[in-house]
């Protein structure tokens, strides 16, 4: 009895979710909108609930949702298995190869070096070279991977100032989200620096035959991040005004012992010289044999020198998220093709038309808004996957730019600067113990703030300027 | 007899630390400390254990060895514990599956006694209980926030659920005072009873005055109270120790916490109801712990 | 110089299989065979020449055969990536998860226990006993699973039977070998029983829109499995003629040890019931929502009540190994489109007629050898994915049974008996360090022969009965 | 100073052992004795950790510990390392990642040395170089199956690869017999001086009778070589010892083989030649370990 009662408050979440999706299935179906669309969009609701209670591990949700497009014939499980799989979801994987592979390998000495060498002890220089090092090297190989190796240089940091908790609140807290919102900001630098990116390359393939190049989208995102790093630099300063302004004994004690490791080995110049020359495939060949294809490449070399064992890439890699996305992916897809895509766009833009945000840069914000809400309670790869058909979907009604939607919100997925749980960067930070919940609410809404009303700028002139 | 320790870091928990290493150092007891740290959603567990692999790396302590650490500290300033030899081994990372640094230091108490610091992952609670399961503890203590008015309705959860769940005796480590003494309370049960044996011992081998206290929901029952004390009383002064006797009349739960302000330490016993009542129960134990402003410990 | 003569001497084999693929590359195409088939066939000999010699991770292996099959212009990115997924690479996914779900739980003490009862101290009876409980496990939950499971078996009974090592010789091959062998037996008893026979019934349906049920396979491959267990046992005893016939001071001493650790806690009983639902559901359902879909239900049930964390599954499982095998099902399939399985079915098939085994049981039994010795070098599954198309393909022009011709080369492939790199089996006792490579030997060639001649005999009447 | 010996769970890797451990009581150096497991297939390796981590869970030793421990057993029977007091750890698991299980025994050896029992998977060449690295060793000991005739011709390949790829001092223990003494070898270079001078401390240690042993290509040269051995001489009576001196004239090679027959160990500088001559060479250590019947030190 007891036990029996346990069991049903643990699952309380799959009763809940389940209960819900068999509420809006005994609805009558909307008018405008076919049985297999309606299925879609219940299976869109019971995950979404999945995705932000957990009630088991979000890859069982993964494996749940094709299991629901299967049992609810949408589709065939052939065809399912295969609406998992695409050169995207190959990129994706790729990706996280590689940057498991640079992980293995002590870059983040390197880096840390060199960072400091650059700044000085000033803490207004680091902060602002943190950011933009954590940026830049998120924009190649993702956040988490920078997240989980610019940590400890910043914990070494704080570590060495001085004994006392009290008297560097603010400075842990400023160095530590500078990694953090720095990772973040550079999570949309290129295709391969974050899974929503790719997802979204999918859809505008697989949707509108579009393709983007890896130079293209860097074209477009690099701009928002050459604000967004000196800005959030200030903000942080601003926010977080640390208790010190230069801290040259623990800068100085860093370099130290750094320099005690000795200079650079061999494999990590070949692990930086792969890295460089994957990047220079995805650029030359990302457009004709996919870019998912050539990280392949860039894997199958990290492989062939012995610079990562199978294993690091086996236990390193979080193979659930890969299920993850490419269930969302799936998911998508089957609701663009069962048109449930086009009817929630289309009741979307209706509810919002009375507001007078129904076209141009009002409906980009509302896009932006509505992503940065869901990316703060579950994973932004996911939010992408879920909102993408939606979203350009409504840019085709609206007669909007399929990219700009697109790119809005790719990029807004990644502003969920507000949420500890949402990305692997800030649960990074946050893991360390020296960031209470509250120092990601002080200064996050800021940084969404300023994040939105650059994207916007940069959306009504940068963008229209070069043509999307 | 081992005593858990559960800290959540907190200054609070050092407090409580202290006491409960004041009692084991009194009683010989071993102690282990024990911190659980928040589990990760499952989408980003992977990416903390790269993470933590990097500390590593630089030799940083992974999240939480701090907290253990500094409880070291405390156990050896309130003599607790002893450092060990210098270049001895200290801290030994055990290697739990999937959890990479799963850690325990162990340290040996000046009488010999086994301290013990660990660290587990998961669900607070459920973490305790699976702690206390395989390490066959008999007293766990549990830190609270004292916190005052509104608060109190939304934090303490933790210490109600190990008060509520625990197989063995629970004390709820709150606004730790000075010495003035045990306040034993009984309802004339066997578990009132045998309360007063667990406390006994360790009031005595803390020097601490011990009042017993008993309740008459009206003021006709006032003898049978009294009775139910002198009983209590007879227990206690074969076990070597005086004490003072009281009576209170009212509600159970409000005359204990009201006559527990003067007091380092209330005692009460479980209601020895079945898992059905304890269901549904608002017994006066958990009524203490929830409005007391006083430590509470309930015996097992 | 030495540092470049070091790398070059460590990837010799890189540089030969690129060689080897060049030199085809460069003859001319022979006639009934289109540039494309060539291509396919080409990059099947290079990874073949990589599967066995493994200059770099197998895993990675598999990432450059869909490098390979865009560049070289078979299929474009996303198909290639399509073609890597499908309902049976789901149920390789899940059959893993699922095994990895079990393994963690400690059935094994149960089985143990269990099947020392049964059959007491004898040495023979215990032989029997380990071949038949690894085989029928095995059939479910797959070999590697039951090697793992059952190796701390075996070696605690070792251990226990004398402290001198030259007097358990033949003993300790015995017992281990005994439940290596019965593992490889059972893993070709039901579909979840191992990854060749996933591969298998998706080339059925691929190719011939044949599609084979789980029960329906039971029907066709227990029958050999009978069989095998009792001549397997008995062929182990006559080639490792034990030092002692009973060891009951060993048995009792591991039946005590087992004892202590109480009764089967509730966690057990859902996992067995769990995995008895499975396969209800596989039987039930498994035809019309796919094996792969039905798996995963399953393991959605063991994440949902906690039995297994998504981490035990994340690094318990071999991700590798399905990639390896999605890369094989995806190169088949490019083999069968491109019509290069055809023509090098035709080629065989002259090639072998001289002999007059180009068709009927002489033709299986040609398939089976073929299978076989391909078996022994790379593993089973990439046998099959590689085989399949090109045996399916024979089947077809001679008018043979295309299941018949399937089961005997899914069969066939677990025949490794005498390798020890080639099946998980035989490498986990190997690993145990109380055998030698000789050991396969002794015993192996004697199971190869009667394993083929069951096979044939069961092929001309059984099958032919119920007819295939 | 250092001694890895590496062994390979043979019956000569034991003879080998006793010989390492002979030395480094005698000489008061640490002792690391090593095992490399073979690394099975990429496609296995998950499969066989999950496979230890079931023997674990079942208290079995992991493959390659019981060839450490059988080292162990041995180290103790000569008095080299004292078991450690009942009840402290002794093993330990330290965690490599993707390796579960890579293992290090550590006992402390009769005069305070450290004895490390280590296991390592992967290449066997590629590991012990690797360890002979990050151990900073001074002197390799690895066993030899002394096989003869045809036999000869496909074996020792681990030993003639250490021995010339290692960058300190390699001893192959082949056919380990009693005392007849240490044959050392000199060509009058520099490196033969350090090798004399290595070997001194240990053969006074041992106790052993020292033979110096100088090869004349042709009859004229004799002379020459006759200087070279007094020279030898010269250094070894320095160090405290005397010892006879013996000229032969023919091949080098063969003609140490010959004479090494009747000595417990020859000694022999590596050619102090540059890396691409060392590719080419034919050398004469290399040929005394391919073809001689003695256990050979050669010193860097």
């Amino acid at each position: 009895m007891h036990y029996i009662f346990q069991i049903i408050k643990r699952n309380r979440w799959i009763f809940i979710g389940l209960m819900v999706g068999g509420l809006l299935l005994y609805m009558p179906t909307p008018e405008g909108l076919s049985i297999m669309g309606m299925r879609a969009i219940v299976i869109m609701v019971v995950s979404i609930i999945f995705f932000i209670a957990e009630p088991l591990p979000l890859p069982g949700v993964a494996l749940l949702i094709a299991v629901s497009e299967v049992i609810s014939g949408i589709a065939g499980p052939t065809e399912t298995a295969r609406s998992f799989m695409s050169d995207s979801v190959f990129f994706i994987m790729g990706s996280l190869m590689i940057a498991a592979a640079i992980v293995k390998q002590k870059m983040d000495k390197r880096i840390a070096l060199y960072l400091l060498r650059l700044t000085g002890s000033g803490v207004g220089r680091i902060t602002f070279g943190l950011v933009a090092v954590s940026a830049l090297v998120s924009s190649f190989i993702g956040q988490h991977t920078v997240a989980a190796m610019m940590l400890p240089v910043g914990m070494t940091l704080i570590n060495m100032i001085s004994e006392d908790t009290s008297k560097k609140r603010n400075l842990s807290a400023l160095i530590l989200l500078s990694i953090a919102y720095g990772a973040l900001i550079g999570s949309n630098g290129t295709p391969s620096s974050g899974a929503s990116n790719a997802i979204m390359l999918n859809f505008w393939k697989e949707m509108f035959d579009v393709r983007i190049g890896y130079l293209k989208w860097m074209a477009y995102s690099f701009p928002l991040i050459l604000f967004q790093v000196p800005i959030f630099a200030w903000i942080l300063l601003r926010t977080f005004r640390p208790e010190v302004s230069e801290i040259p004994r623990s800068v100085e004690k860093l370099k130290e012992r750094i320099r005690k490791e000795g200079d650079m080995t061999p494999n990590e110049y070949w692990v930086i010289g792969i890295l460089l020359f994957t990047v220079f495939l995805w650029v030359a060949l990302g457009d004709r044999i996919g870019l998912g294809i050539t990280s392949f490449i860039g894997v199958s070399l990290y492989l062939m020198t012995g610079l990562v064992r199978w294993e690091d890439l086996n236990n390193g890699i979080n193979w659930g998220i890969i299920l993850i996305y490419a269930s969302t992916i799936s998911l998508g897809l089957n609701i663009k093709d069962t048109g449930a895509g086009e009817w929630m766009a289309k009741s979307f833009l209706e509810l919002i038309s009375p507001l007078g945000i129904d076209s141009g840069i009002p409906l980009l914000a509302a896009i932006s808004i509505l992503t940065i809400i869901l990316a703060s309670v579950i994973s932004s790869g996911a939010v992408v996957g879920l909102l993408g058909p939606i979203v350009l979907n409504m840019a085709q009604i609206t007669d909007k730019s399929i990219l700009a939607a697109g790119f809005v919100t790719a990029i807004s997925s990644s502003f969920a600067y507000m949420a500890v749980a949402a990305s692997p960067a800030c649960n990074i930070v946050y893991s360390s113990g020296y960031l209470k919940t509250s120092d990601f609410l002080r200064g996050g809404w800021k940084m969404i703030i300023v994040s939105i009303l650059l994207l916007l700028l940069i959306a009504s002139t940068y963008w229209r300027i070069i043509g999307i | 007899m081992k005593i858990l320790m559960c800290t959540d870091g907190s200054r609070f928990a050092e407090d409580a630390i202290r006491f409960s290493g004041r009692i084991a150092r009194a009683m010989g007891w071993d102690i282990s400390i024990l911190y659980v740290r928040p589990r990760a959603s499952s989408e980003h567990r992977i990416h903390l254990t790269t993470a933590r692999k990097k500390l590593n790396e630089w030799n940083l302590d992974i999240p939480g060895v701090s907290y253990l650490k500094r409880a070291k500290e405390i156990l050896i300033e309130i003599d607790v514990a002893k450092t060990l030899p210098a270049g001895e081994a200290e801290s030994k990372y055990t290697f739990r599956e999937g959890v990479y640094g799963a850690t325990e230091i162990h340290l040996v108490g000046i009488h010999g006694e086994n301290v013990r610091l660990r660290l587990r992952e998961g669900e607070t609670i459920d973490e305790i209980l699976e702690e206390v399961r395989v390490g066959d503890y008999g007293l766990i203590v549990t830190g609270s926030r004292g916190h005052k008015g509104l608060a109190r309705y939304f934090t303490g959860s933790t210490a109600m659920s190990i008060a509520k769940h625990a197989p063995c005796s629970v004390l709820i480590a709150k606004n730790i005072k000075g010495h003035e003494g045990f306040l034993i309370t009984t309802d004339g049960s066997d578990m009132s009873e045998r309360a007063a044996i667990f406390i006994a011992p360790i009031a005595r081998a803390l020097d601490a005055r011990v009042t017993i206290f008993s309740v008459a929901e009206e003021g006709t029952t006032e003898d049978k109270a009294m009775e139910r004390a002198r009983r209590a009383e007879m227990i206690i002064s074969q076990m070597g120790l005086t004490c003072d006797i009281k009576v209170g009349i009212g509600r159970p739960a409000e005359e204990i916490i009201e006559e527990a302000r003067n007091h380092d330490l209330v005692v009460l016993s479980a209601s020895g109801s079945s898992g059905v009542k304890k269901f549904f129960m608002g017994s006066v134990p958990l009524k203490v712990i929830e409005y007391g402003e006083t430590p509470v410990l309930i015996v097992r």
